[in-house]
């Protein structure tokens, strides 16, 4: 048959809220990624690239703005070790890479530097808990980045609220994150870009769908529940079989075997991280071959370098795509591939990236380290469009939406069919 | 001090839950029942308060009071069904007990928020509260640790047959242990859940099974102070211990391991060793009778059976 | 001799302290004992002696209560206990030791004695205190109050068991092989202990393979093999018995062996 | 259906492949080994990284993981299990220290792994072995499936022949029913514990390998899932009942594919402590156990 492989990169765990990909690049300030072109000589933007939305106000904030001289130190807690460590390590790569560029730009002010104190999480919720109610309780702290898993982001959006600091999440895709003025979110819920699925699904006659998901993750709960049968109500397919299976089950055969039998047009697979690809490789085993459709989700790419052919043709929405035509992403992708030894950038590395982009335009923008006046710019920042390593992204209350991309992948790599 | 208490709440209300929690499995374990139950009642008792405050507007004090009671009740009928168990197989049947309950927590629906659990319990429990609860229960437990009751525990615990023979009846004190576990196990759970205003499946799973565990074994399984020192160990370790970092889990598993070889009455039993050491040493006078104590007796009995013999 | 299956009451020339009627454990196929009836003499010290598996200790079990009868009943001053629960024995007057050592480790020599007296005498402090002191008199414990049992050599971690049995002022004392694993000197002194427990009126009961021991302790012996008794009378009588020597005595060197 | 039956015959084979040496050590030398799905995991996770660097064949691949699972299982019963037993007061508190220390035991190798992998699957996909399927009358079958059907069905009945049958296996049991009278039968305990933990180790290890095989690929945490579902399975079939490892995975195995295939599948992690929590509750000796050979 085919080989079965899979070493995988960007993988899943328990407690991860969501995989989603996403495109980034530099937060809504032209201005900043401009300095840090120049400053650098690495990073390649394109003056254009970076004219948007923001320009103006970025502008207006340099001109008037002095921050008194020193660090500002803004606390990241983040999954570090520990099940979520992958996305945690992978975020932080773009907080480090988004930092280096912001003082090197001398954006700032003269002699102000921003620094991340970054704490481990340790993918639990009880330490993410702790080290934020901590930090929330600094006066010295500014803003605050918060963790990737939804478990620990539950527990520290009411401190955030109460404390009145504000809080910008990644990933954490999970409800009771974004609760009030206080908590962001730079990571867009699954649903929201999952439309663009709904016409390759009518472009392909789907007519019948069975559902495999994962049913200890918040996000895919949401999807495979709420989200695909609206889409199907809304498309006019049936959903024949919704079938919710705990993210650590091994042996898909059963409920395989059992879709088999309901002979669907496609199969829409919403397992977290590498699971995705354990399901296909399994599916492709007991013969479920093209023309028969195999719906992904996003995350899923990072998971099929390994089966390789056996993935081929999964379809799946996405946010992010290094070939995506946005130039800021573009500018990012290569950003990272100089800082980090040629390394392909990620989703994880995107969001974390346009995140650390905010916080510090946010600081400028209020020209102040006061809690209420951060939150207030940010507040302010995230109204409007922000144009980044993600591309473009607008914000509802607070929480990141993108257009999204329709992608499948050809047996080598992902391809953007829109 | 009042900056570092408010600075650290979070730590020191954690550290009280689980010294909670942890108390609630040493007090079965106390006269020999190896039970993972608790996590179960600490289930209950932090669904249950976030269910009432969230769902049904109960007020925070009624919810925790009711929702504590609730567990005690569960841990009632469980005590009795398992009554015929023992040993391993006792500790499995409380194992499913509590994985069938956070099953049920993630197919609970609505009522239990599934996977995501439930958020926004926001009470009115300080950690002044909390606190005031946990020396009220050191202050009856500490009454299980002295004089006669201490004793009969400590028999049942070490040798159930010699306790009845002894007089004592073990099945009454195992079954009564099951309803004072459960309470207090469902108050870990329903203060837990105020601290943190969130409970989900995740939070109620195994690995709490263990780390209750590995903190009565780390610190003690004979008094209130082992399950307190336990709970200071570890949840303050990754905070003193920084630079432990990725390998938490390494440190852990091998400090549970020395500890299970080398400390089987964990720390509080080195210390109550040492200090039986230096009590016994201070009375030199009477000590050094020891020996001859023995061969004294051992003469005068031998007089008396000669004695009797002639 | 009596093996009487039947639970019917036996007649004895004197009134036993306790009587085992047709009593019957099995495991499974195991018949552990088998249909065993036998009564105390008071005042004396009773043997029961019998090769390894023999169901000596499991007989003593059924006495005390802590093994289910499968047959038969077990009487104590005309009362049938055989419903009884094992920690009720104790309050019947039935006291015991164990085939090997059972104290608390953590718990001193004085916690260890005072254990089962003050279940036995619920709220009489005073009482229960000179209980004790009595017991380690007797024992010839004083001084060792505050010792832990692993402090102590194997013989003084013996009397302390025979202590707390008799702290409770039991009118039958059972002793599971109390000399096992004891030197020649230990043994002499605890069969002189039973003897001068014996001269102020305790009625016991010994379990034992040891038959010097035996001879020169009991008053009554009993001999036992495959779960029934095979004889019984005064020591020199039971020891010459045949069948006695068959099944027990000309294995007894393989044993010790 | 045949279809569905071959399938749930490949996970009970590969549930008896975990389950047997667990068995085996909790029901003679009565170790009730927590740190058996970590010796599980750890096993094809050094044949991971070998494969990582040599391309190795299917063979050479399984006698890695069962050469390193035999090793670790041994150091564990040398320097924690054997130490403990040792120390023990009383058995009770044994038995305790005992899961204590399995559970500390099994922290340490899969928070190495974790490390390692960020937490990712691992899997032999370096080597070179590669997977076949092959259709028989519209039944799809893979080699990895007969290999797993052959070796678990196969080890589990010799094993349970062998301690049937053979004299070491009788010493074993002996040791099982009562520890005293075995070794008044000369029986050699630590010796013999130490050889069933070898065996044991050697058999989590193949289970280990065979396992990523067939799901291409396992993670850190894989051999906690499967831990209880093992106690589940020998406590179905009765602790020290080879034969009731088989059945015990055979139910198992059985129940989980049924609540696949005809509910939507939300309970399935229930199915193991139900059914665990129900025999105890019923008969706690499991269906093949016997109660008077019970040790704990």
């Amino acid at each position: 048959m085919y080989r079965s492989k899979k070493h995988r990169l960007g993988v899943a765990a328990v407690g991860l809220s969501a995989v989603l990909t996403l495109a980034a690049c530099s937060s809504g300030d032209s201005e900043d990624t401009a300095a840090t072109a120049e400053a650098t000589e690495e990073v390649v933007v394109e003056e254009s690239a970076t004219e948007d939305t923001t320009q103006e106000e970025a502008e207006a904030a340099e001109e008037t703005c002095v921050l008194p001289p020193g660090d500002i130190k803004v606390v990241s807690i983040d999954s570090m070790t520990g099940p979520a460590a992958f996305a945690g390590i992978l975020a932080e790569k773009g907080a480090d890479l988004a930092l280096k560029e912001i003082n090197a730009s001398g954006v700032l002010g003269d002699g102000v530097t921003m620094s991340i104190e970054l704490l481990d999480d340790a993918t639990s919720p009880d330490e993410a808990a702790a080290q934020f109610s901590k930090a929330a309780k600094d006066p010295d702290v500014p803003v605050i980045m918060g963790g990737v898993i939804s478990s620990g982001a539950v527990v520290t959006s009411p401190i955030a609220e109460k404390e009145k600091v504000a809080v910008v999440y990644t990933q954490a895709g999970s409800p009771g994150v974004v609760i009030g003025d206080y908590t962001f979110r730079y990571t867009p819920p699954m649903d929201s870009y999952w439309g663009g699925v709904g016409s390759y699904i009518e472009e392909k006659g789907i007519k019948t769908m069975s559902v495999l998901y994962a049913n200890d993750n918040p996000t895919l709960i949401a999807t495979a529940e709420t989200a695909l049968p609206a889409l199907a109500a809304d498309l006019g397919f049936e959903i024949l079989s919704s079938t919710g299976l705990p993210n650590s089950t091994q042996d898909f055969k059963a409920p395989i075997s059992k879709i088999l039998k309901e002979d669907p047009d496609a199969v829409a697979v919403l397992m977290v991280g590498a699971q995705n690809a354990t399901v296909v490789s399994q599916m492709r085993e007991s013969g479920w071959e093209a023309p028969k459709e195999l719906l992904g989700f996003a995350g899923i790419e990072n998971n099929f370098a390994d089966i390789g052919e056996a993935a081929k043709g999964v379809t799946w929405a996405s946010i992010f795509h290094v070939d995506s035509p946005a130039q800021s992403t573009q500018a990012f992708v290569d950003a990272v591939a100089a800082e980090y030894d040629g390394e392909e950038a990620s989703n994880y590395t995107a969001e974390r990236y346009d995140a650390t982009y905010l916080v510090a335009n946010s600081i400028l923008a209020a020209c102040s380290t006061d809690r209420q006046a951060v939150r207030d710019a940010m507040a302010d920042l995230t109204n409007g469009s922000i144009t980044g390593a993600l591309g473009d992204v607008t914000f509802e209350n607070q929480d990141a939406r993108v257009a999204g991309f329709v992608v499948q992948w050809d047996g080598e790599k992902m391809v953007v069919l829109k | 001090m009042m900056g570092w208490i408010d600075q650290n709440e979070f730590l020191i209300g954690s550290t009280l839950t689980v010294f909670l929690l942890a108390i609630s499995i040493q007090i079965p374990l106390r006269l020999g029942v190896i039970s993972f139950a608790s996590i179960g009642y600490y289930a209950i008792g932090g669904y249950g308060t976030a269910i009432l405050m969230t769902q049904y507007d109960v007020s925070t004090w009624t919810s925790v009071v009711v929702a504590s009671m609730a567990a005690a009740v569960v841990a009632t009928l469980l005590g009795l069904i398992i009554s015929r168990l023992n040993g391993l197989y006792l500790a499995m049947a409380t194992v499913s007990f509590s994985l069938l309950l956070s099953a049920i927590a993630v197919n609970g629906g609505s009522v239990t928020g599934g996977a995501v659990g439930l958020f926004g319990v926001i009470g009115d429990i300080t950690i002044w509260h909390t606190a005031g609860i946990a020396v009220v229960i050191i202050f009856l437990v500490s009454f299980t640790e002295r004089g006669k009751l201490s004793r009969r525990i400590d028999a049942t615990r070490e040798d159930s047959q010699l306790a009845s023979a002894m007089g004592i009846n073990v099945t009454a004190y195992r079954r009564l242990s099951f309803p004072i576990s459960g309470l207090i196990g469902g108050l870990a759970g329903a203060l837990a859940v105020n601290l943190k205003t969130a409970i989900n499946p995740e939070s109620v799973n195994f690995t709490l099974v263990v780390l209750a565990l590995t903190i009565i074994i780390i610190g003690g399984q004979a008094s209130w102070i082992g399950a307190l020192a336990g709970s200071l160990f570890f949840v303050w370790l990754p905070e003193i211990l920084v630079f432990v970092g990725e390998w938490e889990e390494v440190v852990y598993g091998t400090l549970v391991v020395f500890a299970a070889v080398l400390v089987p009455g964990g720390v509080v039993g080195v210390f109550n060793d040492w200090r039986h050491r230096r009590s016994v040493a201070r009375e030199r006078p009477k000590v050094a009778l020891l020996e001859a104590a023995a061969g004294e007796s051992d003469a005068e009995l031998t007089q008396s059976r000669s004695g009797k013999d002639g | 001799m009596e093996t009487s299956e039947a639970t019917k009451a036996p007649t004895y020339d004197y009134e036993p302290v306790a009587e085992a009627r047709g009593v019957a454990v099995h495991y499974g196929g195991i018949k552990a004992v088998d249909g065993v009836s036998l009564g105390l003499r008071p005042g004396n010290i009773s043997g029961i002696l019998g090769p390894n598996g023999s169901g000596k200790t499991t007989l003593l079990g059924a006495l005390t209560r802590m093994v289910q009868l499968t047959r038969g009943s077990v009487w104590c001053q005309g009362q049938n206990y055989s419903q009884v629960k094992s920690d009720r024995v104790i309050t019947l007057g039935i006291s015991r030791t164990f085939q090997t050592v059972r104290l608390l480790p953590e718990r001193t020599v004085w916690d260890n004695i005072i254990l089962s007296t003050d279940v036995v005498f619920k709220r009489q402090g005073d009482k229960v205190e000179g209980l004790v002191k009595e017991a380690i008199a007797r024992t010839g414990l004083e001084g060792l109050e505050k010792a832990r049992p692993d402090e102590l050599s194997y013989g003084m971690q013996r009397r302390v068991e025979i202590a707390r049995a008799i702290a409770v002022q039991p009118r039958l004392l059972f002793l599971d092989e109390p000399t096992a694993g004891m030197s020649r000197k230990e043994r002499t002194d605890i069969s002189a202990l039973m003897r001068s427990l014996r001269s102020e009126g305790l009625t016991q009961l010994i379990v034992e393979h040891d038959v010097g021991m035996m001879v020169e302790t009991c008053d009554y012996l009993y001999a036992m093999n495959f779960g029934s008794l095979i004889a019984e009378g005064t020591p020199p009588v039971v020891v010459r018995d045949a069948a006695v020597q068959e099944a027990y005595l000309g294995k007894h060197g393989r044993h010790d062996a | 259906m045949v279809q569905d039956l071959l399938n749930a015959t490949t996970l009970a084979s590969i549930y008896v492949l975990f389950a047997l040496g667990m068995s085996l050590v909790w029901g003679t030398i009565g170790i009730l080994n927590f740190a058996h799905g970590s010796i599980f995991m750890f096993s094809a996770f050094i044949a991971y990284l070998v494969v990582q660097q040599i391309p190795l064949g299917m063979p050479a691949v399984i006698a890695i993981a069962m050469v390193s699972g035999a090793l670790i299982a041994v150091a564990m019963q040398y320097l924690v299990f054997q130490p403990i037993m040792k120390k023990a007061k009383n058995p009770h508190a044994g038995e305790l220290q005992l899961v204590i220390g399995g559970i500390g035991l099994s922290a340490i190798p899969i928070s190495f792994a974790q490390r390692s992998t960020l937490s990712n699957p691992f899997g032999f996909s370096a080597g070179t072995f590669e997977t076949q399927a092959y259709t028989i009358g519209g039944v799809i079958i893979t080699n990895v499936m007969i290999i797993i059907l052959i070796v678990g069905l196969g080890l589990g009945v010799g094993t349970a022949l062998w301690i049937r049958n053979s004299k070491k296996g009788l010493a074993l049991r002996a040791l099982g029913v009562d520890p005293e009278v075995s070794a008044m039968m000369g029986i050699d305990r630590p010796k013999l514990a130490l050889a069933t933990m070898l065996y044991s180790g050697a058999l989590a290890g193949l289970a280990g390998a065979l396992l990523t095989y067939y799901f291409n690929s396992i993670t850190s945490e894989s051999g906690d899932t499967l831990l209880l579902k093992a106690f589940a399975i020998i406590i179905l079939g009765g602790v020290g009942s080879i034969f009731g490892v088989i059945l015990g995975s055979f139910i198992l195995a059985f129940a989980e594919f049924a609540v696949l295939l005809y509910t939507n599948g939300s309970w399935v992690t229930a199915v193991s402590f139900g059914l665990l929590f129900l025999i105890l509750l019923i008969r706690p000796q499991g269906i093949l156990g016997k109660k008077e050979v019970r040790r704990t």
